[in-house]
């Protein structure tokens, strides 16, 4: 059980400590915010390094000078000449300590207003997250109905534009967290609150529902799709679109299994239907990476695994397992890479 | 006098049994047989003693608080609310009373959700996995007070049998503030 | 420390003559009391924040309810201040010891308590809503429940003092109990002022 | 102050000591024997020391489920344990380290064992509230492990929010469990405060003026009070949790005006202080052990104080740091973030006198002394990265990740863990009456401190990798695993390091060295009296003449006599000036509180299953609470009220 490589420290542990660059990482951020908050951290980790080593040296120091080897009690002392010396140190101490706090509190505030301020000059798009147990709604709302693009765990934005997200659960607390983006903000039930972010460099960053919110709350992932404005505005139009018509027998028959067993109770794709809005919006599914809440790849191996029994991988997961007879699912699984 | 230590212990035995079963969260479903799909009769209009299903043997979806809570859960998902609301009734009969046109004994139900009925109930046969249905069964069963209290689930979050003005309106906010939705 | 060359006797510190029983705030338990005080007040202010917390989240108050009619609240809370009177008197003849006014004291409270308890049961009759029905409902049930509570438990302990002060028990502390057992009446009085304010005050124009 | 205390006194004598006086007051104070006498016992030494031994108990086990965790955690992907499973031993392990180990432990245990010793007092005031108290706590935290056992272990997180926690996504009664435990474990917590705060305040050695008390005394108290005031919030958070589970109230339900940041709120409103709660005592025991060990008196004595006091205020005020992600308005978020930083000038105070007092002295590095080094070198860590969480933006990108797992765990191992060790060190001989080893003492500190490091420092690295809090596993892709299992291999050490302890405990229980009344030469009374001390603590109860009572002792200090022999007489002095005032009479052992524990129990655990066992339990409450009250036996004197005094 235990695997043996587990013990090999001294190699272990130079691969640790440096950090990897990744999608996943406060210290490596790729947006504008991200990098702030991670400026602020680097600068109040010196300070507090600086604290730290001074106040160890301190102690490490008065214990050397001080120490005696006897082990019966002494007899007790006085040092009032280095008691009026200490008394001033000390007080300098805590004059130097309010003034290291108020500067990392005015930098702090600072940055704050840096990472929550709001530039209004350019047009932002608004995306709406509803957390769900355990995956997440994703909507680009516009007034038109027809026009809003619905879609789950994979969230598409264009670099280089701020991003508002409205946040909203529909069961419990979740939080919705891009570590190389931004700060994480809570989606609470009963709330609908607002932040912004904005990214800058084309990539997949990965994020992670940060709130406990029950049993497979470490498989809640997302990501964000930064994309260059025109393949974000290409993605949108292709969103819009109906589901794309079968094109051969095997992937009508899938149509027809989607649409007369359970899928279709909690599944929309639009074009057929299949209209519930109990589970994510399965109309472009093959669009997407993963699926299963950033759990498994989109592979046809992975989707068949997944439908058939989907309790093995995300024990407690709101979808029922499916044991669809082998020629029922192939076509299914057809169908739905056939989603684009 | 003699036996009462005994007598404790079988009821201590009995109670942590009892309490590992209403909380014991069944995740993974046994898959359902494709032989006891085709047990349970689905001849519609003769609800007699013959055709009721059988309950899974061990009626652990009565049982266990949580597959219990699992049917509230999906009792609102696949829209039962829209006819029989919170169980007062609509345009389905009320499930919450002890009038039971078809029946109260959980094969009894089960045929009715799996079969349908006359006058509007569609047959959710392959719609819903029997598992599910199971899980229903027990939670309509407790609506009208049927099963033990300990795993009768206490209101849903999302309970709102009137259309409350307490509730707060979820309405987006227009700027972007940091801040609760407005509440005034 | 010098380790003593010869063992010197310590001086004495004579506290025989001490008396054994405190009345006021010398008394042990009337501390423990302030402390315990202390901790339902804490209660009452959390369930009071609470209570103006939920305000905050809806447009009307009370949402989609008539507020709770005043008939035995009203009625309840001129007995509650009436109260005070008997707790006052018991509380200050306990030091004295006199049975006499004790017993009277004590027994008058203890009506004004029972009258105070029955009002209270039908003051439950007309909060106009339900518990289950809404958080606002929910609040004024808990507010008014925990008031209740207390004013049970505070009855049942004047009704024990009462008993007591027939036995020959009722001398040294207990007759500092009983004066800080008025003390904690006038806690629950307190209390039950804030508490009606909230339920028909705030209830008819927050 | 000697002479003022014996110039208010008619008769200036010295003590002729009396053969006969041990045996009468070991007749009067001593406990009933056998089972019944430990039901009964309302010694506050024994109660102590049970509070110590119970809570480490919960240690163990808590120290057990997180061996589990780590075991889990280990590799990614690891189906060691569903997520079931997980979710009940993390919310176990937080649970029973924060509310069954670090406050019966911190507070409660050495609170009520050391503080009556301390302030000269012949027993603890209330005894017998004291004794509920522990059967309260004891209920509490069997109530929570039978549950685990049956598979109805609470499975929401030690914080339990809303809506997760509600009726609508918690079925059975897991979560009722934990709400419930919380009432037992804060109840026990509100009695235990009222009993010391008492005590210090109306049971001080003549002479231990407020201006002399032991700064451990001014802490307890400040707790005490610290307690008093926030454990009543989590005790409603947790009541309308309930009830909203069992009855449908819609206190936390966002869809019939309830509000899920309401429970944050009260919530922390408790939390935070919480920690002070915990980190408070070790302090304590740190401000006691370094003029002993250093061989001097305390430098600052009042700004520590001063210091002490000022945290228990700012730690009311700095509740909503734990809620910065969800979206407050900013001015309330940089006005908790100034709360948070401000918090942080009290605890530098007292580091800079520790490092002061250390500084010009003649420092022997005892054992005790060891772990208070320990302390400095890994508290220090917890409390500077506790700087970076005051900062909102940081904290909306470490809060609930590793980095906060690695942060509290410095704190709380660093600020409570290290102390009690030292503090079950330095008081070892006074309960026991031997010495512990040294040796295996040693042992255990580096295995502990080495162990802690591994596990908890490379947390911080996870969690700005971006691994989450809670989760039961993760994916090989996200590459934490190496970092997973060097974390998890620190446990070995620390595992093997509490071994040592416990074996430590019992060799030297019986085989330590003899450790005489005053093993450490320290300065406060627990150790002018014998090792283990009599059941009634002080054979004369003593008088203080300075700061540090022994050391400033006068030869013939003077020593209180006059109290009686035949009942169990204790002295009452003036809070602020110990002036002697009247004398008390300790109630002595009782079964009541047994009995009255046992039907608040039965009451509590009821209402779990049904709303009629208030009802239905309240009268036998009440029956057991009047026969607590009602006085037994009759006095043989009459008492006497102040007037017969001044006369």
């Amino acid at each position: 059980m235990i695997p043996e490589a587990t013990f090999h420290f001294a190699g272990l542990l130079a691969q640790a400590v440096p950090l990897a660059p990744g999608s996943h990482n406060i210290l490596h951020p790729g947006a504008p915010q991200g990098s702030h908050i991670e400026w602020l951290y680097w600068f109040i980790f010196w300070i507090l390094l600086a604290v730290y080593v001074l106040m160890i040296v301190g102690f490490t120091r008065a214990g050397a000078k001080s120490r005696v080897l006897s082990r019966e009690p002494l007899p007790i002392s006085e040092y009032p000449e280095g008691d009026r010396r200490a008394k001033w140190a000390v007080g300098t101490a805590v004059a130097i300590t309010v003034i290291i706090l108020f500067v990392v509190l005015a930098i702090s505030v600072a940055t704050g207003k840096r990472v929550a301020g709001m530039t209004t000059s350019k047009n932002p798009v608004t995306i709406s997250v509803t957390g769900h147990q355990w995956w997440w709604e994703v909507t680009y709302p516009n007034p038109q109905a027809d026009q809003t693009v619905t879609t789950a765990n994979e969230i598409h934005v264009p670099v280089g534009t701020p991003v508002v997200v409205l946040t909203n659960s529909a069961d419990v607390i979740h939080s919705f967290w891009p570590p190389s983006i931004t700060g994480k903000r809570d989606l609470l039930p009963g709330y609908s609150t607002a932040f912004w972010f904005q990214v800058d460099q084309p990539g997949v960053y990965r994020g992670q529902c940060a709130e406990f919110c029950g049993l497979q709350h470490a498989h809640m992932g997302f990501s964000i799709v930064a994309q260059s404005v025109s393949d974000f505005q290409a993605w949108q139009q292709q969103q819009l679109k109906p589901a794309a018509e079968p094109t051969d027998q095997e992937v009508a028959r899938g149509r027809a299994v989607f649409l007369t067993h359970t899928c279709l109770m909690c599944h929309t794709i639009r074009g057929t239907d299949a209209g519930s809005r109990v589970g994510p919006d399965l109309t472009h599914l093959a669009s997407r990476k993963m699926i299963a809440a950033e759990t498994l790849p989109n592979t046809t191996g992975a989707l068949a695994g997944w439908i058939v029994d989907p309790q093995r991988i995300k024990p407690g997961a709101r979808m029922t397992p499916n044991p669809l007879a082998p020629d029922d699912l192939q076509a299914l699984v057809s169908y739905l890479r056939s989603l684009q | 006098m003699k036996r009462l230590p005994q007598f404790v212990l079988m009821l201590i035995a009995a109670l942590l049994l009892g309490s590992c079963k209403r909380e014991e969260r069944v995740l993974r479903q046994p898959p359902p047989a494709d032989e006891t799909l085709n047990v349970v009769q689905i001849s519609g209009l003769n609800p007699g003693a013959n055709s009721i299903p059988t309950p899974p043997p061990s009626n652990m979806y009565e049982e266990s608080a949580y597959t219990v809570s699992e049917g509230q859960k999906l009792y609102e998902q696949y829209n039962c609310v829209g006819c029989h609301a919170h169980g007062g009734g609509g345009i389905g009969p009320p499930l919450m009373d002890n009038n039971w046109i078809y029946g109260s004994e959980p094969g009894n139900i089960f045929a009715t959700i799996m079969q349908g009925r006359p006058n509007g109930m569609p047959s959710f046969r392959n719609r819903i996995p029997q598992y599910q249905v199971w899980e229903l069964v027990a939670y309509v069963r407790s609506l009208s007070g049927l099963l033990p209290k300990y795993v009768s689930p206490s209101r849903p979050d999302e309970m709102n049998v009137k259309p409350s003005e307490s509730s707060t309106p979820h309405q987006n906010p227009t700027g972007i503030t940091g801040e609760p939705e407005q509440r005034k | 420390m010098e380790p003593l060359r010869e063992p010197i006797r310590p001086l004495t510190l004579d506290v025989s003559g001490l008396p054994s029983v405190a009345f006021g705030e010398h008394n042990t338990t009337w501390l423990a009391n302030v402390f315990y005080m202390t901790i339902e007040g804490m209660m009452f202010a959390l369930m009071f924040a609470t209570y103006f917390y939920l305000r905050t989240r809806v447009q009307h108050w009370p949402p989609g309810h008539l507020p709770p009619a005043f008939t035995y609240g009203l009625a309840n809370l001129i007995v509650l201040l009436l109260s005070v009177v008997p707790a006052r008197l018991a509380q200050k003849r306990a030091p004295s010891g006199n049975l006499r006014a004790i017993r009277i004291g004590l027994a008058a409270l203890s009506a004004f308590a029972i009258v105070a308890v029955v009002l209270r049961i039908f003051e439950f009759t007309v909060l106009n809503c339900r518990w289950s029905d809404d958080a606002y409902s929910s609040a004024i049930w808990v507010l008014i429940g925990l008031h209740s509570g207390h004013l049970a438990t505070e009855l049942i302990e004047t009704l024990v003092l009462l008993v007591m002060s027939f036995t020959p028990k009722m001398e040294g502390t207990r007759l500092a109990d009983v004066a800080i057992n008025s003390d904690y009446w006038y806690f629950v009085v307190i209390s039950g002022l804030l508490m009606d304010f909230l339920i028909y005050g705030t209830t008819r124009f927050l | 102050m000697t002479e003022s205390i014996i110039e208010k006194d008619r008769q200036v004598t010295r003590l002729t000591p009396d053969p006969e006086l041990p045996g009468r007051l070991e007749r009067t104070w001593r406990q009933h024997g056998g089972i019944w006498g430990w039901l009964t016992n309302t010694d506050h030494k024994a109660i102590g020391v049970r509070f110590m031994v119970t809570a480490f108990i919960f240690f163990l086990l808590g120290g057990i489920l997180a061996a589990l965790i780590r075991l889990q955690l280990m590799r990614p992907e690891n189906s060691f344990l569903g997520p079931d499973a997980y979710n009940q031993i993390f919310t176990m392990h937080g649970s029973t380290m924060i509310f069954l180990f670090a406050v019966p432990m911190m507070f409660q245990g050495f609170g009520v064992y050391v503080v009556p010793l301390m302030c000269g007092a012949r027993n603890i005031a209330f005894p017998r509230l004291n004794l509920l108290s522990y059967y309260l706590y004891l209920g509490g935290g069997l109530l929570m492990w039978i549950g685990l056992l049956t598979n109805t272990g609470p499975d929401v997180g030690w914080f339990a929010y809303v809506t997760l926690s509600g009726p609508g996504f918690s079925p059975g009664h897991r979560a009722d469990i934990w709400a419930q435990m919380i009432t037992f474990t804060e109840v026990s917590a509100l009695g235990v405060a009222i009993c010391l705060a008492t005590t210090i305040l109306r049971h001080r050695a003549p002479g231990m003026t407020l201006n002399r008390m032991p700064i451990l005394l001014w802490e307890k108290l400040v707790i005490s009070i610290m307690v008093i005031f926030a454990m009543p919030a989590v005790m409603v958070a947790s009541s309308l949790l309930l009830l909203d589970r069992l009855v449908g109230t819609h206190f936390f339900n966002p869809a019939e005006g309830g509000d899920v940041l309401l429970y944050q709120h009260l919530f922390w409103f408790f939390g935070h202080p919480e920690v002070y709660i915990i980190f408070l005592p070790g302090a304590s025991i740190i401000s006691t052990l370094v003029p002993c060990f250093c061989r001097r008196r305390i430098l600052g004595y009042t700004p520590i104080v001063v210091s002490v006091i000022a945290t228990g205020f700012i730690g009311f005020g700095v509740w909503v740091h734990h809620m910065f992600a969800t979206g407050l308005p900013q001015l309330s978020e940089s006005f908790f973030t100034a709360a948070s930083l401000m918090i942080v000038i009290p605890t530098g105070v007292q580091f800079f006198f520790w490092m002061g007092t250390i500084w010009h002295s003649r420092l022997q590095l005892r054992l005790p002394m060891l772990w208070v080094f320990g302390y400095f070198f890994v508290f220090l860590i917890g409390g500077l990265s506790g700087v970076m969480l005051a900062s909102v933006p940081l904290d909306t990108q470490v809060h609930d990740t590793y980095f906060i797992v690695a942060h509290f765990h410095y704190v709380l191992i660093g600020g409570a863990l290290f102390p009690m060790f030292a503090g079950l060190y330095f008081w070892f001989p006074k309960i026991t009456g031997r010495m512990a080893s040294e040796t295996l003492g040693k042992w255990h500190f580096w295995l502990f401190f080495i162990g802690f490091n591994i596990t908890f420092f490379t947390m911080h690295f996870l969690g700005l990798r971006g691994m989450p809090r809670r989760v039961y596993t993760y994916s090989p892709d996200m590459h934490w695993q190496t970092l997973s299992a060097i974390a998890s291999s620190g446990v070995i050490f620390m595992t093997a390091g509490v071994i040592v302890f416990i074996v430590n405990v019992f060799r030297s229980r019986v085989a330590g060295e003899i450790a005489g009344n005053n093993p450490w030469g320290d300065a406060s009374l627990e150790w002018a009296t014998s090792s283990p001390p009599p059941a009634y603590n002080y054979l004369y109860p003593p008088t203080v003449n300075g700061r540090d009572a022994l050391w400033d002792a006068l030869p013939d200090q003077p020593v209180v006599v006059g109290l009686r022999d035949d009942i169990r007489e204790t002295l009452v002095t003036h809070s602020l000036d110990t002036e002697p005032q009247h004398k008390d009479e300790d109630p002595g052992p009782s079964i009541w509180p047994l009995l009255a524990s046992l039907t608040i129990s039965a009451t509590f655990v009821g209402s779990i299953f049904t709303p009629w066992a208030i009802p239905v339990g309240a009268p036998p409450v009440i029956i057991t609470l009047i026969g607590w009250l009602w006085p037994r036996g009759h006095s043989p004197t009459p008492m006497r009220g102040r007037e017969s005094w001044s006369h």
